[in-house]
């Protein structure tokens, strides 16, 4: 699904932020990417959804070259990937429920068809917050915040999910209930990449983690 | 179907977008209704400078004064020549006579002198007058050095000299509009450009959340784009607004005065396919403008480095 | 030396500012350079004007025609009356001769009509200039009426009546200046007030910072206002610039032709006091520009609502 | 030091964030706030540093009632209070003692002055970062610039230290460093209050603990 090929990444001219990446992520896995702050795993995951370019080497995600792709087609990249950040990233004045609706509406669907609605919905009652679909995300704790960030990454159906930190914000409690629900979108067939440095969640879940560090792979 | 969701999302998008931020965009439309009330205006001084020269230029034309008791062969020759010419469009035979007559009426009061007359000083002549074309005083003159080596001409003179004076002030008058319009037009696509670009500021969230849900660069661009298009229109048909209502007050408070100065009885807004030009150049520059700032919004602004 | 700091400080973030975001302050010290090139226009034009007029109203003038063989004692009687006017400036007495020999020359190549005459018809005439307040052609119509009465008086009569009508064209091009001008100030304070809240956009966390650390309003203002005055002062001085590259080429263009059409032959440049209010006007545009969108920014931004 | 007496805070006209607090901090403690996610713990620091306004109830900070006092006086009341969050707040085109040197102008000196200097290059060892002086912060981990917003928290004295999550985007062997350096300065006098859902650094260190839930204060 992933595929990096002695990847660099370079900030500032001089400053390696990635350094000689090679790596494999295959269809359906679920992959840690850890490190102490300032490693690369941030930088690392933007380069998958083409957040930023490589500066050497090679990069394919879901059988597309990442060196060649061109500006228009990066939109289309990503609606195969579904994104979550620590900060979860909703519209404040809109409801969870039109969130969802919206990320919908962004790849061309039209938002008044009762299909989109149904889909919206049904993301929302698989992350267990249909209850609260006309709640605005400032009403909602900030593990509730993170599931609805987490349907809107589902609800377009992605091959991948990226999470950057997705459980920082979050209590240990809250924070198993959330990697729960990774879990169980990889179990149906989701390629999960979550960054992190916390230890706890990587010890709870017996997965393959990769460690970086000043920007190369520890061990793999 | 997909290209007409697209356009009403635009809209509806567009909509709440202005509604959102009010004192941002009655600012853009303020500017845009100022910039256009002042193209505006000087449209109507041109177009009305224009009637007036073209009233004017009527006047134009050569006299020809005749050699006193010419024979009529000669006479029969300076006609055929004048009429020769395709660009005459007419032209008057003055006799001596005539001529004193309204030389009479052009003294007025102090006519008097000239009762003391014996014999009448004054030549007959032509009057030729040239084919609408009215700006081109030079073939006037190349027609009068054409005519003065006939027979028979005392002399030729050209009508005020009015003509040439007015020709470079309209041509100063459309050198002055296309230059303020030219202007104006830079500005305008400037200050859009900023609007958007503070709309876009206060947008930014959602223009991230959307490239991380894979919104393709049109989908974000369209309501910009519609936003700043309404912009620019509501500024024009302001500024048109304002122009009509000046446009009365002017015709109400100073047309007698024009009148008189002008010797030109009315004074007319701008004509319609100038005011229609006016309204697609503020859909235009709104769009130029909007494309501008989100073309680079969406270049330099990448995805959430939190870092 | 605090306020100097202060100042300085001031100075040096602006002017890092102005480096950093250079594409907005072109932005707005082009749209600057463009109002006050448009205001500027205006300005030279209203200031040619008006130096026309004067020159011309020089030729306000009454003319009273007196009746022939007038006693001399009737002549000093109406001598008196219009020299006991104080606003009266000068009289010139023409006499019967020299009002033919003037009339003779205006006639020029038609003066042979004139050889026959046996009398002169023409009457003799006072010629009274009032003193410089030039606009009032009122109190000469006024003076007239009185002078009417007087025995001995043929009739009077004015200069041209011109003044009349330019006293109306003079009215209205103030009237413009000053309503394009107000158009083009509120325009410019909406402009330079958005190109600041760009900047404060851009420079969000350092004020954020700024407010967490213990900043005053003042010292996060300062930069921002040095900044609009800068633009407002670099916009006046490039549009200075380019109103100075116009007027000379429209002294090296149509010189002759304004010369011919307004019988004056210098135009002259936005006199230097008006010169310095255009600045001043661009510093304080700026200033008043900032005021508003700084204000507004520190009243609604608060610190970090990162929840 | 910090006195409240019923305060409420709602936001957006209906949502009560803080319901009848009731609390004394006095000089020289060092308080944990915790509670999890949206009890209210950024809240309850927001009002301290007047970055919002309390809406019913009366709030003493260093002898100053929050409730009269007046705009212009904000700046001078946040003179005696460093704060410090999760995100760092530097300025990253500035090198980290230019960043300390700010902190020092903003309040009216003169950076050009040597004792200005020498007190940021002072507060810089202080956090063992001398040796760094002319990094730019992007350069540098997570740790290392949590270090240097504690630094410019602390370079004007302040009387008392809020800090909201420090050690949010930090892992644990970091977040110990980055307390350490909270105790001392509490040791030497500063009155500390830290909101945190960690609960790791609520054990480690004994202090007292005020413990929100929806807004409401559960035990002090
Ligand atoms: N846009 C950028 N410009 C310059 N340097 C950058 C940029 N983004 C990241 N860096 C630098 O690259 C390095 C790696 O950053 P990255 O954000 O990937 O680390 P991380 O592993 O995600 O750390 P954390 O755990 O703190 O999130 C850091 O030193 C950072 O300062
Ligand atoms: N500016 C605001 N407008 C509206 N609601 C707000 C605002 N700030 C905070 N809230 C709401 O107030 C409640 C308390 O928020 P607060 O940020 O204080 O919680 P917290 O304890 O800091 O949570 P976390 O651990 O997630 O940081 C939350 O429900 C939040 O949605
Ligand atoms: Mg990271
Ligand atoms: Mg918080």
């Amino acid at each position: 699904m992933i595929h990096m090929y002695h990847v660099h990444k370079i900030y500032d001219r001089d400053f390696q932020a990635l350094r000689d990446i090679t790596l494999n992520i295959e269809k359906g896995e679920f992959v840690f990417i850890t490190g102490p702050s300032g490693a690369g795993k941030t930088t690392l995951l933007r380069l998958i959804f083409r957040g930023e370019k490589v500066d050497r080497g090679q990069i394919l995600v879901k059988g597309k070259n990442l060196i060649k792709i061109k500006d228009p087609e990066i939109p289309y990249l990503r609606r195969h990937i579904g994104i979550i950040f620590q900060d979860f990233k909703l519209l404040p004045k809109q409801t969870i429920f039109e969130n969802i609706l919206f990320a919908e509406e962004v790849i061309g669907l039209n938002r008044k068809d009762i299909n989109i609605k149904k889909r919206a919905w049904e993301v929302l009652s698989y992350v267990g917050l249909s209850h609260k679909k006309d709640s605005f995300p400032l009403r909602l704790s900030g593990g509730e915040q993170q599931r609805v960030a987490i349907a809107r990454a589902l609800v377009n159906k992605p091959a991948i999910l990226l999470a950057d930190e997705p459980t920082g914000n979050l209590d240990s409690d809250m924070a198993m209930e959330i990697l729960e629900l990774f879990e169980d979108a990889n179990v149906k067939g989701a390629t999960v990449v979550l960054a992190t440095h916390n230890r706890e969640l990587i010890n709870r879940l017996r997965h393959r983690e990769i460690r970086l560090n000043r920007g190369k792979i520890l061990n793999s | 179907m997909i290209l007409l969701r697209y356009i009403s999302r635009s809209f509806r998008e567009a909509i709440v977008s202005i509604k959102n931020n009010r004192g941002i965009n009655l600012i853009t439309i303020g500017t845009f209704t100022i910039s256009m009330t002042i193209m505006g205006g000087f449209l109507i001084v041109y177009v009305n400078f224009n009637a007036v020269i073209n009233k004017w230029s009527e006047r134009v034309q050569l006299v020809i004064y005749l050699k006193d008791d010419l024979p009529i062969k000669d006479l029969d020759e300076i006609k055929k020549k004048i009429f020769s010419d395709s660009r005459v469009e007419k032209y008057t035979y003055i006799s001596k006579d005539e001529a004193l007559r309204a030389f009479r009426k052009r003294l007025k009061d102090n006519s008097g002198i000239l009762d003391g007359l014996d014999t009448n000083p004054l030549p007959a002549s032509f009057i030729v007058t040239l084919k609408d074309d009215l700006m081109e005083s030079d073939y006037l003159k190349r027609l009068a050095k054409r005519i003065e080596g006939l027979k028979g001409i005392e002399d030729t003179e050209f009508g005020e000299g009015w003509i040439e004076r007015f020709e470079t002030v309209t041509l100063f008058l459309r050198f002055v509009i296309i230059a303020i319009g030219g202007l104006l037009t830079i500005g305008l696509i400037f200050v859009t450009s900023n609007t958007i670009r503070l709309s876009l500021y206060s947008r930014q969230d959602e223009i991230e959340i959307m490239k991380l849900v894979g919104a393709t660069n049109w989908f974000i661009r369209g309501p910009f784009m519609i936003e700043a298009m309404i912009q620019g229109l509501l500024g024009v048909l302001l500024s048109l607004v304002l122009l009509f209502i000046i446009y009365r007050l002017i015709l109400f408070r100073f047309e007698y005065s024009v009148a008189i100065l002008t010797g030109f009885a009315h004074i007319s807004f701008i004509p319609i396919e100038m005011t229609t030009c006016m309204i697609l150049a503020g859909i235009i520059i709104g769009c130029t403008g909007s494309m501008i700032s989100v073309g680079r919004f969406l270049k330099c602004s990448t995805i959430s480095k939190s870092y």
